[in-house]
């Protein structure tokens, strides 16, 4: 009986700092989605380009840790607005199959980058050391990085929700998300917006990616790893939702790590299966409009 | 044979070497090289090739008169079907004396019935399922099997590191499930109690090891021995050992050697001291072959990379095409090259190997190596060996090999 | 009139949507007989296009019926509806713009001939389709332009077309979503000469904002305001009621 | 107006629209060239003929994606799922049950295939956008995972042995230079297309049109969306089968990367590249990209993957239409007329 209620706490909690990893990486393009309509498979890349600059960053330059990842995702985050100036600008308009296409090419051509500039093989980092310690949670020992994970979470979390309800850029990007056209007859700048948001959601995945380097190594394919789960919970959470991405992230993170506590063998369809079933059931996602 | 006729070259060819010794007309050999330059293995396969290069160079000179040229083919993703068409082609097309290569099961076993068609010799850089060789009679293998680097392993966990129960964890698509069947066979023969045995994940998946890691832990075993396809997933794997603190509950970490590949090992970070895996080389071999190859190696390749066990393979793979050609005389027939490999032996950087006459399979020494800290970064630190193994797949008829194998004729 | 003795082609009764908490058509009720000429007239927002969508099936009504020809219809799909005659067109274009005007019109004509699901049949073996397809190309005077893309044309060409391809369909009751909407003033008259000339027995239901067309056309009208009927009469009792006047002609300047 | 002029007019009208038709639908005589060379190919290369049967294969695979994504609109991110299925279905009838012979198994790869499709069709395609583009990647990619973790029976990872394909009609033995294979899948091909060109021009592709630009309307004219889509996805899931099928016949082993994403991915740079809703654009793509593929590979393997990223990028920006698009554009600005 002790032995089901601690094992139920180790998979709640490695779950949930899954989950916010997830959340991080996913809510983004979430937003991106439901604002510009766009299929953005690069956004698996800009993960991917946050986890290396950070490698850079702490390893190659030597900065500590918490400037070093901010820096990182400042950076993707810049570097996010001229290509969405001159790639993504293009694309806004057309249709879905031209999306797709170019992120994936995007996506290959990041991947092939990466590789030339780190190699294949897998990169790690160093932690503080204040990360490095252990935390008490209902009897059990954590790793204080996962607990820094679920805080950094809930904060980027908080943070987001409270941007959205309660500034105007928040409610001009509502606004847009719920009918474009309206919002710019009321004279909200969706070009700029669009760059913003652009921005912001890239410099989310980076941070995304980053945190992630420490839990699962990095790899050029990173880009693509995570892609598919990302896209699980956008289009389960719903386009353009805060708390829809937040609900779905802990729901696939919890769902999966208890699977593959549980029952390893069938892990891998068990996901998709889930993912299978909720659209079935409501095709806009838990928290969309159908 | 070489099957071009004699082209008008050839007279001026001699005549521009001169009165010297009358010797038979060179030969350059054609060896068709199958290896994945692109893709998830591209660094694996530029490794192996670079190490036949560098055998080329060391030993030209024992060739005589003949040469050998490669042909070097990217066979890309571990479909089979590419490394199938490649060669076909290789001996239709550009009509290659012997083929090289076959980073993945899957490549050699899609094209073991060509290389049989087209009787051409076939030596194995890598594809490690242990039934290969006996899907044709030209196939020779120059690399390892999963059998035999994880069987000897079961008992000599048993019997020497303690380990009375153990959880065997692998990647969850065939060749893992290979080495869990080894791991499980060689470890309960020797009195070993199994507890569980844990997919970790298919190789496409995002390789987080934090649930199966808790899972081993909650379920206290001595031991553990895990196969993670080399490379890819080891350092999340290290981080995540050291997280979950299994090292702290008791629990003693073995596995392949494919966990502790050189090349990736200074990735793994500190998390990995200690761990104990069975590989057929590691860099830090303690025996002249091996550092006279080590030095050889970063002297033309700059000491960025180590060698490690892959570049080994692709070592050895071009001393059995040199010890082909000169016995042969550079005139390849398959089935002469392949008895002219059956009992070879050498010195090889691994230690002595042989190639086993009735099987066509490497025989060589397993090496336990011990994570260690070296100076500034990781090292191994072979703490035993356990000499000549032979395929215990094959000579068991177990597994994949035995009645049920997919490779029954 | 012997049109009198037959049901309604289209009647509505307590028609009525919510959006969320917001009530958009509230108990509508009209009902149009054969050969009518009926106008849908309201500011904007007032529930005029729900209204269509509504009657088409594309919307799902909270509460109220619709029959046709007599028959309850409220739950019938849009397909169901189409085959029993009830079509529309719509006020923002709706066309198949890569393909040309003839493709578009023979389209409509397949579907209602029932030829849409000939897999192993050529086009050019469905010789009734593409005789109908011409006949209405040339009812329209679209001849010039009839193997030219959508994309290519005019923008009062493809207003045409947006009529052409409800033709194709052979409607009993046709629905027309502004059909003049964004058209220049000097091409209008060409729209309402074909609207004018459309066979006397379809029964028309047009929604319309500009008040010109709307008393050059209609012979009934029906006054929509927030999503309710404020009055339903012939075209002199509307053009003579001062509500009408205050609240339609009142915001429509805004229009 | 008096009825015989009338009678002249509509018959006036009915010969300019066959002319038109004929325009539209007909073979023209280029086309045989095509096939001449697809067919001169074995003869003239025989040494090319195994790839050149691969490439066949990946132009059929594309023709099943253009009839679904070129003609309907549907986009898809798990195709494989179908060629998947073929392959499994033919390979397994010879490795596992004995059935040896080519034709039959091909028929079934198919049917197998279009059944699955039919139901799979069914299911999804009431979904769109990104909802439908998940489901087709969870789809295949859970029947990815179920290769690999069912790989007592198919081989996973390693593959599927054991497929001996026996000669074809009993009489053309296969070779290892794949002449006989090429001979195979090019008359598969052809009879494919045929096909599908077929239903191209009939009044069931034109409702496809109509689905792809615009399906408000398509539905405003009372047209069966999800009927007109699934039936046409289930002939698309027949022909990829059949591609399938043929990929394991000539191979005679097959991996779980049948059903991969990448694969998936592969086909559909291959109709962009060529061009979509044309079936030309789609053969035209696959020998495009395979030679490409081939010979960058050679150059510098390791750059290959940027390229295609590259080339996807060039294509979105600068001729959405591919290949055969550019090419009707260039042919159009000296002169000649565009398709």
């Amino acid at each position: 009986m002790e032995h089901a209620v601690q094992a139920a706490v180790s998979i709640l909690f490695d779950g949930i700092a899954y989950s916010m990893v997830l959340f991080v990486m996913a809510v983004g393009l979430s937003v991106t989605m439901g604002l510009m309509g766009v299929i953005n498979l690069a956004h698996g890349a800009f993960a991917m380009a946050g986890g290396y600059l950070t490698v850079t960053f702490l390893g190659n330059l030597g900065l500590p840790f918490l400037p070093g990842l901010v820096l990182a995702v400042l950076a993707v985050g810049a570097a996010s607005i001229p290509i969405e100036h001159t790639l993504y600008v293009r694309i806004y308009n057309r249709p879905h199959l031209d999306q797709v296409l170019l992120t994936i090419g995007v996506t290959l051509m990041a991947i092939a980058v990466a590789t030339y500039a780190y190699g294949p093989s897998p990169l790690s980092i160093k932690l503080p050391a204040f990360l490095e310690t252990q935390v008490g949670v209902f009897g059990r020992d954590f790793p204080a990085y996962r607990a820094f994970i679920i805080g950094v979470g809930v904060l980027a979390f908080l943070a987001l929700w409270a941007g959205f309800e309660r500034t105007m850029l928040g409610a001009k990007i509502r606004a847009a998300v719920d009918n474009r056209a309206m919002a710019e007859a009321a004279g909200v700048n969706t070009t700029r917006l669009f760059t913003l948001t652009f921005a912001l959601g890239s410099a989310l995945a980076a941070l995304g990616g980053a945190l992630a380097v420490d839990l699962v190594g990095l790899t050029p394919r990173f880009a693509l790893q995570y892609l598919v789960l990302v896209l699980i919970v956008v289009s389960i959470g719903g386009f353009g939702t805060i708390m829809g991405a937040f609900a779905a992230s802990l729901m696939i993170g919890v769902i999966d790590n208890a699977g593959r506590y549980l029952y390893p063998e069938g892990s891998a369809f068990f996901i998709y299966l889930v993912v299978i079933l909720v659209l079935v059931v409501r095709p806009g996602g838990l928290f969309g409009r159908a | 044979m070489r099957k071009r006729s004699t082209s008008w070259i050839m007279p001026l060819a001699l005549l521009a070497i001169g009165a010297g010794a009358p010797q038979a007309a060179a030969d350059t050999v054609k060896v068709g090289v199958i290896l994945p330059f692109s893709g998830m293995a591209a660094d694996v396969a530029q490794s192996e090739l670079r190490a036949m290069k560098l055998y080329y160079k060391l030993h030209k000179a024992e060739l005589g008169g003949n040469d050998i040229t490669l042909i070097e083919r990217d066979s890309k993703e571990p479909s089979g079907a590419t490394a199938q068409t490649l060669t076909r082609e290789l001996v239709v097309q550009d009509k290659v004396d012997m083929l090289v290569g076959y980073q993945f099961s899957p490549d050699a076993i899609a094209s073991a019935p060509f290389i049989t068609q087209a009787k051409k010799l076939a030596i194995l850089v890598n594809a490690q399922s242990s039934y290969i060789p006996k899907l044709s009679p030209y196939i020779v293998r120059l690399s390892a099997s999963s059998w035999q680097i994880t069987y000897p392993m079961g008992p000599y966990a048993v019997d020497k590191l303690g380990c009375k129960t153990a959880i065997v964890g692998y990647t969850d698509f065939a060749p893992g499930r290979d080495v869990a069947a080894a791991f499980k066979a060689g470890y309960e023969k020797a009195g070993g109690k199994l507890v569980d045995s844990i997919a970790m994940g298919g190789p496409a998946q995002v390789p987080d090891f934090t649930p199966y890691l808790q899972r081993i832990k909650d379920e206290k075993p001595n031991c553990v021995y895990i196969f993670t396809p080399a490379a890819s997933f080891n350092a999340a794997l290290a981080r995540t050992w050291r997280d979950q603190k299994l090292a702290e509950a008791g629990i003693r970490f073995l596995g392949t050697g494919d966990v502790t590949q050189d090349s990736v090992l200074p990735q793994l970070g500190d998390n990995a001291i200690g761990w104990i895996t069975g590989g057929h080389y590691t860099a830090d071999l303690n025996t002249p072959e091996n550092k006279k190859f080590v030095a050889a190696w970063y002297k033309e390749y700059g000491d960025k990379v180590k060698p490690d066990f892959f570049t080994v393979q692709g070592y050895d793979a071009m001393a059995a095409v040199f010890h082909v050609v000169k016995t042969l005389k550079g005139k390849i027939d398959a089935d002469k090259a392949v008895a002219a490999l059956k009992g070879w032996k050498v010195n090889s950087p691994r230690g002595p190997i042989m190639i086993d006459a009735e099987t066509r399979d490497i025989i060589q020494n397993i090496y336990v190596q011990k994570v260690v800290k070296k100076g500034d970064s990781l090292g191994i630190e072979v703490i035993d060996t356990i000499p000549a193994v032979k395929d215990p797949c094959k000579e068991l008829g177990v597994g994949n090999c035995g009645a049920g194998s997919p490779a029954k004729k | 009139m012997t049109a009198a003795a037959e049901p309604a082609l289209l009647t509505t009764v307590d028609l009525s949507k919510n959006f969320g908490g917001l009530q958009v058509v509230r108990n509508v009720a009209f009902s149009l007989r054969r050969g009518a000429r009926h106008a849908l007239i309201g500011p904007n927002g007032a529930g005029k296009t729900t209204v269509v969508n509504l009657l088409t099936g594309a919307l799902k009504p909270s509460g109220g019926s619709i029959y046709i020809a007599g028959l309850e219809a409220t739950q019938l799909s849009e397909a169901d509806r189409v085959e029993r005659g009830l079509v529309r067109t719509f006020q923002i274009n709706q066309l198949f713009r890569g393909l040309t005007v003839f493709e578009n019109i023979a389209l409509a004509v397949a579907q209602r001939r029932g030829v849409a699901r000939a897999l192993w049949r050529k086009s050019a073996a469905c010789a009734e389709v593409t005789d109908e397809a011409m006949a209405i190309i040339g009812e329209l005077h679209l001849d010039p332009v009839a193997f030219r893309r959508i994309r290519e044309l005019p923008y009062g060409s493809q207003r045409l077309v947006e009529i052409a391809i409800a033709l194709g369909l052979r409607p009993r009751i046709l629905l027309m979503d502004e059909p003049a909407a964004g058209i220049p003033a000097d091409e209008r008259d060409l729209i309402l000469g074909v609207v004018g000339r459309l066979d006397p027995d379809i029964a028309i239901l047009i929604i319309e904002h500009d008040m010109d067309l709307v008393f050059r056309f209609a012979r009934e009208i029906t006054v929509l305001v927030n999503g309710a009927v404020l009055m339903q009469g012939t075209a002199a009792e509307v053009a003579g009621d001062p509500r009408v006047r205050e609240v339609y002609l009142g915001s429509s300047k805004h229009g | 107006m008096a009825a015989p002029e009338s009678t002249a007019a509509a018959a006036r009208a009915r010969s300019v629209a066959d002319a038109f038709l004929r325009r539209r639908d007909d073979a023209r005589l280029v086309e045989a060239g095509f096939w001449l060379v697809a067919l001169a190919v074995p003869i003239a290369l025989p040494e090319h003929a195994a790839f050149g049967g691969q490439v066949l294969i990946m132009m059929l695979f594309a023709l099943s994606l253009d009839f679904v994504l070129g003609y309907a609109g549907v986009l898809t991110l798990g195709h494989a799922a179908y060629f998947g299925v073929g392959a499994y279905v033919s390979g397994l009838l010879s490795a596992k049950l004995g059935w040896h012979e080519p034709l039959s198994g091909l028929v079934a790869a198919g049917a197998v295939s279009a059944a699955f499709g039919a139901l799979s069709g069914w299911l999804l395609l009431r979904y769109r956008d990104l909802t439908l583009l998940m489901l087709t990647l969870a789809v295949s990619t859970t029947l990815f995972e179920l290769a690999n973790t069912w790989s007592s029976l198919t081989g996973g990872y390693d593959g599927l042995m054991g497929i001996q394909i026996a000669p074809i009609f009993g009489v053309f033995e296969w070779d290892i230079a794949g002449v006989t294979g090429y001979g195979y899948v090019l008359a598969v091909l052809l009879l494919c297309f045929v096909a599908l060109r077929r239903f191209t021009v009939s009044p069931f592709g034109q409702a496809l049109r109509g689905i792809r630009e615009n399906t408000l309307r398509m539905r405003a004219i009372g047209a069966p969306i999800l009927g007109h889509l699934t039936l046409a996805y289930t002939i698309a899931a027949a022909v990829a089968g059949i591609a399938g099928g043929l990929f394991a016949q000539t191979n005679n082993f097959i991996t779980m990367d049948v059903l991969s994403f990448e694969r998936s991915a592969a086909v559909l740079t291959v109709l962009i590249l060529g061009g979509t809703g044309r079936l030309y654009g789609a053969l035209f793509g696959a020998l495009v990209y395979m030679l490409a593929a081939d010979w960058l590979a050679k150059l510098s393997p390791v750059y290959w993957e940027f390229g295609v990223g590259l080339l996807l990028v060039v294509i979105v920006l600068l001729c959405p239409d591919g290949l055969l698009g550019l090419y009707d554009r260039v042919r159009a600005a000296f002169g000649g007329r565009a398709r």
